[in-house]
């Protein structure tokens, strides 16, 4: 069986000692997020995001579905966040590590629960027909963070997809062909974005945006969801040794500076992607 | 009969390849043609479960993930068929009790997304350095309702197909197929003229894995030629 | 011990079945060596096949195929359901086959195996295209036929594949379903069993041939040839057309897989016989 | 050798064409990595650069991995993962941990021997090397007894890098060694298992090191060169 390999005793000695210094193994300052690149395109929907060596494939899609009986005029996401083999050895898909599934519940958390996605703009004919929107997250490369990684691939592919337009004419719904009639945005109400924190050493030492050797080392994590009118969505601290709450409000001060460069790079990301060739 | 991307009927779309561009894995490929592309990671030789332990060889293990949804028997049956194309030509007697495993990530689906599976395998495992007696390339085509034939279809193309025709050959001298996968309502001198279609873009997708991994490996050897 | 001393030179000190068991590739090169197999079948002989219909009482249409050793029962479920909102008009065909710990030590329990679930895929490709499913279809986009075809392997002695489609074709043959009503108003479907139809199917020949240590090719290979294989071919013929080929494994010469084209329509002749 | 074929598996290496210098007696070919015979010919079964010894008949194929598979008399860096009666488990990189025997370090005897913790970082040979048993490391020179650089490594840190650049880095006048030797003080020791453990004397200039190092992968001697002096000039 293959099971992933904690660092060295001389890895995790080393860097604490260097970060008691205010330098990071990767040569990064304590505040820096690692080389951030985005790729949408060229379907809509599309979106890779590579943070440092870490790599995650977002990919949007939807379908015509009947609405549940509960919520007639109301469209349906659905969210898939898993983690394979492809991202790190010793991944199994069949058998999700806690750390796996504290992931994809915070993905889950960030995206769908904060209803960023406009569900009443999904409905196409009132209890029978309603679009059903999935995402489905590919961890491509687990290098740390992904949480970050994954909510930035998330919300960008989200913004970048087209779904075909409808029109509605009494009863029936026409679904136009997308090479008949341009496809339509998705209503997005606000774009949520995770930024984690991680603390090593006895709670004292932080780092934003944890590599995968601080992630092995740290004590404890924090991470904060918010969106880009400076409102808190999600908070997430699941264990670990206790924080000073000064550190918390320290965090959040500094996520709300990094999410502004982060939705930033997301529009940037959009405006430059590739056109589709259909 | 005007394709829709305006290709010739013997045309593939423009092949793309890039390797090892993932850290965690031993080695790794993403391979497209067109808008079909499949990333492949794969470990090995690595540490094998004892459920899987063979003392004679490597077990070799494939997973296939498709662009949406969760995998489906439909993936089960490509892992298979990935698997069985590969089981013989890696020399897996040169690793008993080991592991090698083949992770495979579709991009996305616009047809012929077997194939291109098959050829990021090969990317992939070469990467790794995988011992195999072979280079593996696959291609595609269908057969239309006015019996026309054309090569690497796109999704569009493959459904209203009479039949499809997957084959995939070896790199060397021999002229047999190494994975056949036709199905629909075909005769066999449609087969016939599939398979010398098939086994001409094979040789093309062998001369382009071939030069992908020429520049790739120059550019290496002019460095510690240093 | 006794017996050892006596042997002379090629004779084996031992007897036939710890051979088998020790070298089980030798064994089975001694016999392809001499032109034979090990349980006397010529290289392209089938072994004998037989198909029993309507054999589970509670299924809307079944059957029983053996080939050889192998068996495989099939029984086909009706139920009415709500079509597929991408497909309106027509109802669909759900198959499943079943390789459990009872037919071969092989097979553990619980979750269905690779070779089950690849299986189960394969055949339901080939049958979307042998039903006309959009005749299953009761009112559009309200009603539809669902036919749950389960394929249970009771014994398995290798060519599963074959008995498999053989049987769920002989299921489809044996279906009869009821003319059904559908009431727009109350959205009741109901059934008049008096007035039972078949359903149409086009036949399907399927016919898996295995190529075996040093380029023997073996009609209907058995459990222990199937093990050495180092490719197989399945060829599946309709009346007038080729449905699929399927070559696995090693590499093979291009004749070869004509070669077994050729032999599916000996084969196929058999099985049409048996089948009607 | 100006000799850059590149071959991938499959290919057929011709073997004669080597053979001209050869007396026809000596007519014997030999295989290195990545070449074997099928089907009586001579058939590459990696991707990399086919080289050839017209005077020993000998051809082979570089090729650079990141798996290690080992191979005896090379040096490795492992970390300890277990501990067993008769020795450690070291985790060398490879499809199955190495056994480090509690008495292969210098001077070790029944009574004194080193106790390694979980975790513990050290730099040994490859002694037994076989597909079908798993690896052996030792700590010491069996022939003479002496360290001889092998042991227990503390401080420091270790890093992962390709095959194909620890290779080189065995080499001491490898480029970035030479570049960053001139410039900074450090210790190294380079396993052939892609694992290569730094010291310098603090902190920052071991990461600069590391950086270095790493970034060598796909540079030649002169851009690992400027490479390095800018890494330098941003301290």
């Amino acid at each position: 069986m293959v099971v992933e390999i904690g660092p060295s005793n001389i890895e995790s000695q080393f860097a604490l000692d260097a970060l008691r210094q205010g330098i990071r193994v990767d040569g990064r300052g304590i505040y820096d997020y690692r080389t951030l690149k985005i790729a949408c395109g060229p379907t809509p929907g599309l979106v890779e995001v590579q943070l440092g060596e870490t790599r995650v494939l977002a990919r949007v899609s939807c379908e015509v579905s009947r609405p549940f009986p509960d919520r007639p005029t109301e469209g349906i996401v659905q969210f898939n966040a898993e983690l394979s083999s492809m991202a790190a050895p010793g991944f199994d898909s069949g058998r999700p590590s806690t750390q796996e599934v504290a992931v994809a519940r915070m993905i889950e958390r960030t995206v769908k629960q904060s209803r960023a996605i406009d569900a009443e703009a999904l409905c196409i004919l009132a209890g029978d027909k309603v679009w059903a929107v999935r995402v489905d997250l590919h961890f491509l490369s687990h290098s740390g963070n992904l949480i970050d990684a994954a909510s930035i691939a998330a919300i960008t592919a989200l913004k970048h997809f087209k779904r075909p337009d409808v029109t509605v004419d009494g009863e029936e719904a026409i679904i136009h062909d997308p090479r008949d009639r341009n496809p339509v945005p998705l209503s997005i109400h606000h774009t949520p974005i995770c930024v984690t924190f991680g603390f090593l050493g006895d709670g004292e030492l932080m780092v934003v945006d944890p590599s995968l050797l601080e992630e092995q080392v740290q004590v404890s994590s924090f991470t904060i969801t918010l969106n880009a009118h400076r409102e808190i969505c999600a908070l997430s601290k699941a264990g670990g040794v206790p924080l000073d709450q000064e550190q918390i409000d320290r965090c959040t001060q500094l996520a709300l500076t990094k999410v502004e460069e982060l939705n930033e790079k997301i529009s940037e990301a959009i405006k430059s992607a590739v056109p589709d060739t259909n | 009969m005007q394709r829709p991307d305006r290709r010739e009927a013997n045309q593939i779309r423009s092949l793309h390849c890039m390797l090892g561009q993932l850290s965690r894995v031993d080695g790794s490929a993403q391979f497209s043609s067109g808008k079909t592309s499949v990333l492949c990671g794969v470990y090995g030789p690595i540490d094998v479960k004892v459920y899987d332990e063979k003392l004679d060889r490597a077990h070799i293990e494939v997973k296939f993930r498709p662009d949406i949804g969760v995998p489906t028997t439909k993936d089960k049956w490509v892992e298979s068929a990935v698997r069985s194309t590969f089981e013989k030509e890696v020399l897996a007697q040169l690793h008993p009790r080991t592991l090698v495993q083949i992770n495979l990530q579709v991009r996305e689906n616009d047809g012929s997304v077997d194939a291109t599976a098959i050829n990021a395998t090969t990317m992939a495992l070469v990467d790794a350095g995988v011992p195999m007696k072979t280079t593996v390339a696959a291609a595609a085509c269908v057969v239309l309702k006015d019996g026309s034939i054309v090569a690497d279809p796109t999704k569009e193309e493959a459904e209203l197909a009479v039949s499809t025709h997957t084959f995939a050959f070896a790199n060397g001298s021999s002229d047999g197929p190494l994975y056949v996968d036709s199905r629909g309502r075909f005769s066999m001198a449609e087969y016939n003229r599939c398979y010398d279609l098939c086994r001409l873009t094979c040789d093309r997708i062998l001369a382009f894995m071939r030069t992908a991994l020429e520049s790739k490996i120059q550019k290496e050897s002019a460095i510690s030629a240093v | 011990m006794a017996a050892a001393e006596t042997t002379t030179p090629g004779q084996l000190s031992f007897a036939i079945e710890t051979f088998e068991r020790i070298h089980p590739t030798e064994f089975q090169r001694r016999f392809l060596s001499q032109g034979t197999r090990h349980d006397g079948r010529g290289f392209a002989q089938f072994r004998p096949t037989h198909i029993v219909r309507s054999t589970i009482s509670t299924a809307q249409g079944s059957a029983t195929v053996r080939i050889g050793n192998t068996t495989v029962v099939c029984g086909i479920k009706a139920e009415v359901s709500e079509p597929d909102v991408s497909t309106p008009k027509a109802g669909y065909l759900v198959t499943n086959v079943e390789l459990s710990p009872m037919c071969s030590a092989r097979f553990r329990p619980g979750a269905p195996s690779e070779q089950a679930q690849v299986a189960s895929e394969h055949i339901s490709r080939l049958f979307q295209s042998a039903i006309d499913v959009e005749s299953l279809g009761i009112e559009e986009g309200r009603a539809c036929w669902v036919l749950y075809a389960d394929i249970v392997c009771i014994k398995h002695d290798g060519n599963v594949l074959d008995a498999a489609i053989v049987a769920l074709q002989a299921a489809l043959r044996d279906l009869q379903l009821p003319k059904v009503e559908f009431d727009a108003v109350s959205g009741v479907v109901s059934a008049d069993k008096s007035k039972m139809q078949p359903l149409e199917v086009e036949a399907l020949y399927p016919t898996t041939l295995s190529v075996l240590d040093g380029n023997y090719l073996v009609a209907d290979a058995d459990d222990a040839e199937e093990q050495m294989a180092a490719s197989s071919v399945l060829v599946v013929l309709t009346d007038s057309a080729v449905a699929n080929i399927w070559k696995r494994g090693a590499l093979v010469e291009r004749k070869l897989v004509e070669k077994c084209v050729a032999m599916a329509e000996a084969r196929k002749q058999e099985l049409a016989t048996l089948l009607n | 050798m100006a000799d850059t074929k590149v071959v991938i598996p499959g290919d057929v290496i011709d073997t004669t064409i080597h053979m001209e210098t050869g007396d026809g007696d000596d007519s014997v070919v030999r295989l290195g990595p990545g070449l074997t015979q099928i089907n009586d010919s001579v058939t590459s079964i990696s991707a990399g650069v086919l080289h050839s010894n017209p005077e020993t008949h000998q051809h082979w194929v570089v090729s650079n991995k990141r798996r290690y598979v080992p191979a005896e008399g090379e040096p490795v860096v492992g970390v300890v993962t277990a501990r067993h009666g008769e020795g450690y488990r070291v985790d060398i990189g490879s499809a199955h941990d190495a056994l480090l025997p509690l008495l292969a370090f210098e001077g070790a005897t029944k009574r004194n021997k080193p106790n390694l913790a979980v975790g513990t970082v050290v730099y040994g040979r490859v002694v037994v090397a076989n597909p079908v048993m798993d690896p052996e490391i030792e700590c010491y020179n069996s022939n003479t007894g002496k360290a001889e650089g092998y042991g227990e490594l503390s401080s420091g840190f270790v890093f992962q890098c390709s095959l194909g650049l620890a290779r080189r880095l065995m080499d001491a006048q490898a480029p970035v060694l030479n570049a960053l030797g001139d410039e900074v003080p450090f210790e190294a020791a380079v396993g052939l298992n892609g694992r290569v453990w730094v010291h310098a004397e603090t902190p920052a200039a071991t990461i600069l090191v590391t950086n270095a190092i790493r970034n060598s992968e796909f540079l030649d001697a002169r851009q690992t060169k400027q490479m390095v002096k800018e890494l330098l000039a941003r301290q």
